[in-house]
């Protein structure tokens, strides 16, 4: 009785959903900013849960690459915007640029996650993120404390439409293509030796080292992953989308709350649960803003409470025993 | 060329639907204000007073001013607001839902200079008429936004009365410390404070900034208090500016002045500190209550007014958030800003946003809020500040001495 | 002049740290006992300065009464979320813990927002200031600081002399071993929770009398932050190692900004908030144990 | 040409000498048995051969490597496999996905796909017999089949030298029979070398090994043919007591055994 899962499978109702998604904001006018934001929120869970799905690491200063990509798209276009030849390269050079310091801080966290576990690593990315904010506007490089606003450069770069089009729609599609490739990625590791490596550090560091497990190459490998990913929806999603960045208002923990909050409704360490996550925490949050504006926090915090005690597997964890033994299981991951 | 095709295409199915349903629409039978507002979050004090001040004066377009005229009858207004948190994820996503599905004729914009501007790409993208009552950078107007429209007085303002009323009264006092807030508003008018203080020949002998969300200013004043300034001038928030003055007194820190952006003029400060600490404080403000706008007034400097005068808006944001709340000056700014955007509309008789935008770019008016005119960028330039004092308890206004309800206390008493 | 003024800001970091210490060491204690981050701490802070206010402010009373009233109330609602909530959480991941001592402390803000209102608001106790040659120190500064040793001091020896304190060291130390001797490890695990809370409710109180003013319903958030450095320079799992963190820590962020301030071009303020994250960081890496730790 | 060669290994744990001076070898192909009381330093003699500590004195060379200084993770390629004492099974995965890691980053890891490293646990898991349990997670198992999944996991590695740790502790006489015919199997159809490491159950040994060290305070005691090892009156002295009572040593091993059980 051999039973290969069709490998893929999983991504199909991933796609499904971020598919559909997109149709509805681009078809249905006035809902294009509001699945920019539940791509947002997905985008970021599913960026995050490669990192702790895989490792079981918690980042809790994952925001700190969220910032570093909106800086590195910020410099980017503040410091070339004045080249007109460049065009709409500096994106792109702001794109790398949000990449690379990103990879910088993920060797950083990597190296210290390599000697930290639990609470200390959580504790200590906090440590960098808060750091590395009141550095900048202590040392005051990057704009310090002031910090970078620069649509009137991009304007006076790219022109007045192709602006309002990169900062309305393009930015926000590609956090869609960003939340696409971090479910495939996370997918294809999952289901390569990087996953099977990675269960094996998770559940027995030494005893994976003794099985012929690098465990510092596979760990370095999902949070260079998942900070890359972090960094591109920063680049996008704050920086290109909104033309400005402080340092008070991108290295701020709660971020990373909010990814903790939609992996865990969704499902931790899944691949379907930061997409339901996102989809249910920022529509509820959407509606509760125009329902009952200035009661979302006081509703939330005891529905996550309750969440975590009575249903700490998530949504997709309680659908996949749910469907346990049936056709459909294959395409939940 | 194919990607131009899909942005045609993009184009034609947001806009084509707006449009059309613009296009062909009977003349309005009322007129929205949209604003994704602060009513949770780190700026829900602001926010709650600006919801306040844009309720009041809607009640007093609507029922006391019977509407607004346009196309030849009188329509109502409307308020439609959301709460986006004090978050930039927030404001977009609802700005674009204000626009599109609420179908409203202008939006406020949310409180911050931050919060501003994460919303303008939005306005501009559906050329949307976006009003700002609590943005105060200046840089906000160097973006190249068309749409923008600001209420409040830019940061680079709050400090300058301040600093001529003291030299006014004692040009001997020559020694200013300059301590704010490291936001962007407080910078701001660090800037123009440090800029003005030059001009009238003072001498800065401390300039620092400190962070948000400071527990301990200790440092930073015993410094301060080592260059032995006349002047103090500086704060940024509301519990900065708290933590400002007791500390001050904490370490014995006598000046003949003391001013303190925001947070002084609220009726929390003199109740959080006591009268020991607070009397003499000053703080710059756009409006306070006891700011004596009338329609004589305005008539004398050959401007229009309109509007409810300062006793029935008081009433009027009592009513509408159903608390017995003084009103400040973030909940007077929101108002005049619902006055500014119902005199532009009939001026021109359109809704059209281009047209307001262009109207309100040309208008010049008073309320009980004071004057009223941006430059071309969009900038307030006709808005005065005027400057508090506490005395026994009670917020006099002491300048400009044409608006004021009493005489300045000089030097400050001693803690 | 610098010299004056060094001195004079390590005083004030004397006394504000031994306040710190004490507003560290429940986060100390409930991570050493049940291994919780609780990242709701201020929070906890904030409630205990909303019960300095209303005590001093409806009632009149001083916030020297208010501190065993802290004490008692925090210990309530340590008992409450713990039987509610964390008791299920001891055995699971941290990233669930995490997120619930997070929520919990969400409540907390919204519910102080319904009945305080987003207010800042403060309180006066005049008692009085002495005038150094250096500075100028408040009494209030001084009773806070003395407040925060009697209570360091009776928790060493509540430690070190009864009973109940040895079985929650044991549990620290070696959670099977003292499992195995006979200790009811999960009656400690409440009460080490509820101490806890109840320590760092009492310490919102100590912090008022330090800091009068500001008190509203978001404050807490901050004093989180600088309570995880300071743990983290105690050893985090330790109630003494935090005290001693706390003063080290006072003295650390009035002193660095004064050096600091000496440099041209920089702002000395953020700059000594970051040297303080930066110390937590490489503490982390190279002596987890703490700075005080073996 | 020696697989494994051990040259004056010497491991202290601060004053403590935990391995004393070792020299050892081990041919291709050979079954040795390492016995010696608790805290004799067998596991840590392990640890030292796969990597988990570094020796301060002496040499470890396999396969004509010194690797020494290597880290763990780059001797199990190499061909070095591992069982533990107490079994350590990656506890959420399943005893499929367990094996096939095995497979995946063992002698093989350059040349195995994912997809050819599930096979060849397949083949594993039906040798050790536990077919039944294949998608079930390793956590779940009883602590002899994590024994036998352990095993399955080392022979996925096609190790070139399998260490085995206590394999039978734990294990009522019947398993034990059992499990003394399947390492039999194994050494015969996978034609590779053993060491295994046992405390108490010398009949065992007795039944499979061809060679014999005994260790004693760190140090080697004697290294011989399995009948004069036994024999060797410095064994009785130290290790057994009576030679003849193997049923007093055996029910002490039970009372071990049913202390770690509960």
């Amino acid at each position: 009785m051999k039973k290969t899962l069709p490998k893929y499978y999983p991504l199909i109702p991933v796609f499904a959903a971020y598919l559909i998604m997109f149709l509805v904001g681009f078809s249905i006018p006035g809902m294009w900013q509001m699945v920019a934001l539940l791509a947002f929120y997905c985008a970021l869970g599913q960026s995050w849960n490669i990192f702790m799905g895989m490792t079981g690491y918690v980042d809790f200063g994952y925001v700190t690459f969220i910032a570093l990509g909106t800086y590195g798209m910020s410099l980017g276009i503040t410091y070339l915007s004045q080249y007109e030849w460049l065009g709409i390269g500096i994106i792109v050079i702001g794109f790398i640029l949000a990449l690379f310091l990103a990879s910088l801080s993920a060797l950083l966290e990597a190296f210290i996650a390599l000697r930290l576990r639990g609470a200390y690593f959580a504790i200590a990315c906090i440590g960098i993120n808060e750091g590395l904010r009141y550095l900048i506007e202590g040392a005051k490089f990057w704009g310090g404390s002031e910090g970078l606003i620069f649509f009137g450069a991009l304007v006076q770069a790219l022109g007045r439409e192709t602006v309002n089009q990169l900062t309305t729609f393009w930015a926000d599609f590609s956090v869609f293509i960003i939340a696409a490739l971090a479910a495939f990625l996370n997918m294809h590791y999952m289901r390569s030796k990087i996953g099977y490596a990675l269960t094996a550090v998770r559940e027995d560091e030494d005893a994976a080292k003794v099985m012929g497990i690098n465990a510092n190459k596979y760990k370095t490998i999902a949070f260079l992953t998942s900070g890359w990913l972090g960094a591109a929806v920063g680049a996008m999603a704050w920086g290109l989308k909104l033309g400005y960045v402080y340092p008070g208002d991108v290295f701020v923990i709660h971020y990373t709350v909010e990814c903790i909050v939609v992996v865990l409704l969704g499902g931790a360490g899944t691949l379907l649960g930061p997409v339901i996550g996102g989809l249910i925490y920022g529509l509820s949050k959407y509606w509760l803003a125009v329902i009952m504006p200035g009661f979302q926090l006081l509703i939330f915090a005891p529905i996550i409470i309750i969440i975590i005690v009575v249903a700490p597997e998530g949504v997709v964890g309680l659908l996949k025993s749910k469907l346990k033994g049936t056709k459909l299981e294959m395409f939940i991951e | 060329m194919k990607k131009n095709y899909l942005r045609v295409l993009i184009f034609m199915t947001i806009f084509g639907l707006l449009f059309a349903a613009n296009a062909f629409a009977a003349p309005p039978s009322k007129l929205v204000i949209g604003h994704p507002a602060c009513l949770s979050g780190k700026y829900a004090k602001a926010g709650e007073q600006a919801i306040g001040g844009v309720k009041a004066c809607i009640d007093w377009v609507n029922n006391v001013y019977g509407g607004i005229l346009v196309g030849g009858k009188r329509v109502p207004l409307e308020y439609k607001y959301y709460d986006c948190e004090s978050k930039k994820e927030g404001v977009t996503s609802l700005i674009e839902r204000l626009i599109t599905v609420d179908k409203v004729n202008v939006v406020f914009s949310a409180y911050s200079s931050g919060l501003t501007l994460a919303g303008a790409p939005v306005a501009e993208r559906y050329s949307m008429l976006y009003m700002d009552h609590g943005g105060a950078s200046d840089r906000i107007f160097q973006q190249g936004f068309q749409y923008i429209v600001q209420t409040i007085g830019p940061g680079s303002k709050y400090h300058v009365g301040t600093l001529s009323m003291i030299d006014h009264f004692d040009p001997e006092a020559k020694k200013v410390a300059l301590a704010y807030e490291d936001s962007e508003f407080a910078r701001m008018t660090m800037g123009g404070a440090e800029k003005h203080a030059k001009k009238l020949g003072k001498k800065i002998v401390f300039k620092r900034t400190y962070p948000k969300g400071v527990t301990d200013l200790t440092p930073l004043l015993s410094d301060m208090k080592a260059r032995k300034p006349d002047i103090v001038v500086g704060g940024g928030h509301y519990e900065d500016g708290q933590l400002f003055a007791r500390q001050m007194s904490d370490l014995d820190i006598n000046v003949k002045a003391l001013s303190l952006v925001a947070s002084a003029t609220l009726p929390a400060y003199y109740k959080a500190l006591g009268g020991g600490i607070a009397e003499g404080v000053m703080g710059p403000s756009h409006w306070e209550y006891g700011v004596t706008f009338s329609p004589d007034g305005a008539m004398k400097v050959g401007l229009d007014w309109i509007g409810p005068g300062q006793d029935e808006f008081v009433s009027l944001f009592k009513k509408a958030l159903g608390k017995d709340m003084i009103p400040d000056y973030h909940a007077a700014e929101a108002g005049a800003q619902v006055l500014a955007y119902v005199k532009a509309v009939e001026n021109i008789g359109s809704v059209d946003q281009f047209k307001v935008r262009a109207a309100l770019g040309k208008l010049k008016f008073m309320s009980f809020y004071g004057g009223w005119d941006v430059d071309d960028t969009g900038m307030q330039i006709g808005h005065s500040m005027v400057d508090m004092q506490w005395q026994n308890g009670k917020r006099v206004i002491v300048w400009p001495l044409e608006a004021a309800t009493g005489n300045l206390i000089y030097p400050k008493p001693k803690f | 002049m610098i010299f004056q003024l060094l001195v004079g800001n390590l005083t004030h970091g004397l006394l504000l740290g031994g306040v710190y210490g004490v507003a560290t060491m429940g986060l100390s204690l409930i991570f050493g006992v049940i291994n919780v981050v609780n990242v709701g701490h201020g929070q906890f802070i904030m409630v205990g300065a909303f019960v300095a206010l209303t005590m001093f402010t409806a009632l009149g009373l001083s916030p020297v009464i208010a501190i065993p009233v802290a004490l008692v109330l925090g210990m309530a609602l340590g008992f409450f979320f713990f039987y509610t909530v964390m008791r299920r959480l001891i055995k699971a991941p941290e990233l669930t813990s995490l997120l619930a001592t997070f929520a919990m402390g969400i409540l907390l803000e919204e519910i102080a927002k319904l009945i305080f209102g987003a207010d800042f608001r403060g309180y006066n106790w005049a008692v009085g200031k002495i005038t150094l040659p250096i500075t100028t120190i408040p009494m209030s500064k001084v009773y806070a600081f003395v407040g925060s040793i009697v209570i360091a001091l009776f928790l060493y020896f509540w430690f070190s002399k009864t009973r109940l304190g040895t079985a929650m060291r044991a549990v620290i130390e070696d959670n099977e071993g003292a499992r195995v001797c006979g200790v009811n490890v999960g009656w400690i695990y409440a009460l080490s929770f509820a101490i806890g809370i109840g320590l760092t409710v009492m310490s919102g109180v100590l912090l008022t009398m330090f800091i009068p003013v500001g008190i509203n319903p978001y404050m807490g958030g901050r004093y989180t932050l600088k309570a995880f450095v300071i743990a983290v320079l105690g050893g985090l799992t330790s109630p003494y190692g935090a005290f001693f963190a706390g003063l080290i820590f006072g003295l650390i962020e009035n002193g660095a900004y004064t050096l600091f301030a000496q440099i041209p071009g920089v702002a000395p303020f953020p700059l000594t908030v970051s040297l303080a994250f930066w110390m937590l960081f490489f503490l982390l890496l190279v002596k987890p144990t703490g700075l005080l730790g073996k | 040409m020696a697989l494994l060669k051990l040259e004056n290994v010497t491991k202290r744990f601060g004053g403590l000498v935990a391995v004393d001076k070792v020299s050892l070898e081990i041919q291709p192909g050979e079954f040795i048995g390492i016995v010696g009381p608790n805290g004799s330093g067998k596991t840590t003699l392990f640890n030292v051969i796969n990597g988990v500590y570094r020796p301060e004195e002496g040499k470890v060379i396999f396969d004509g490597k010194d690797i020494t200084r290597m880290p763990a993770f780059k001797r199990t390629p190499l061909g070095l496999g591992r069982t533990f004492q107490i079994p350590r099974p990656f506890g959420s995965a399943s005893v499929r996905e367990n094996v096939a890691i095995g497979a995946m980053f063992g002698t093989l890891a350059d040349k195995v796909t994912v997809d050819n490293a599930l096979e060849i646990a397949d083949r594993y898991i039906n040798m050790v017999g536990l077919e039944a349990y294949r998608d079930k997670a390793a956590g779940t198992l009883t602590p002899v089949e994590k024994k036998l999944m352990e095993i399955a996991r080392a022979l996925a590695m096609r190790p070139k030298l399998l260490l085995m740790d206590e394999a039978m502790a734990g294990m009522n006489p019947k398993d034990i029979d059992g499990m003394v015919k399947f390492i039999k199997r194994i050494k015969e159809e996978e034609k590779i070398a053993i060491v295994s490491m046992v405390e108490h159950i010398m009949r065992a040994v007795a039944g499979l090994a061809e060679r014999v060290v005994v260790m004693n305070q760190g140090a080697k005691l004697v290294d011989a043919k399995t009948e004069e090892a036994l024999t060797d009156p410095r064994v009785v002295e130290v290790y057994l007591g009576h030679p003849a009572d193997e049923s007093k040593w055996r029910s002490d091993v039970w009372k071990e055994v049913r202390n770690k059980d509960e």
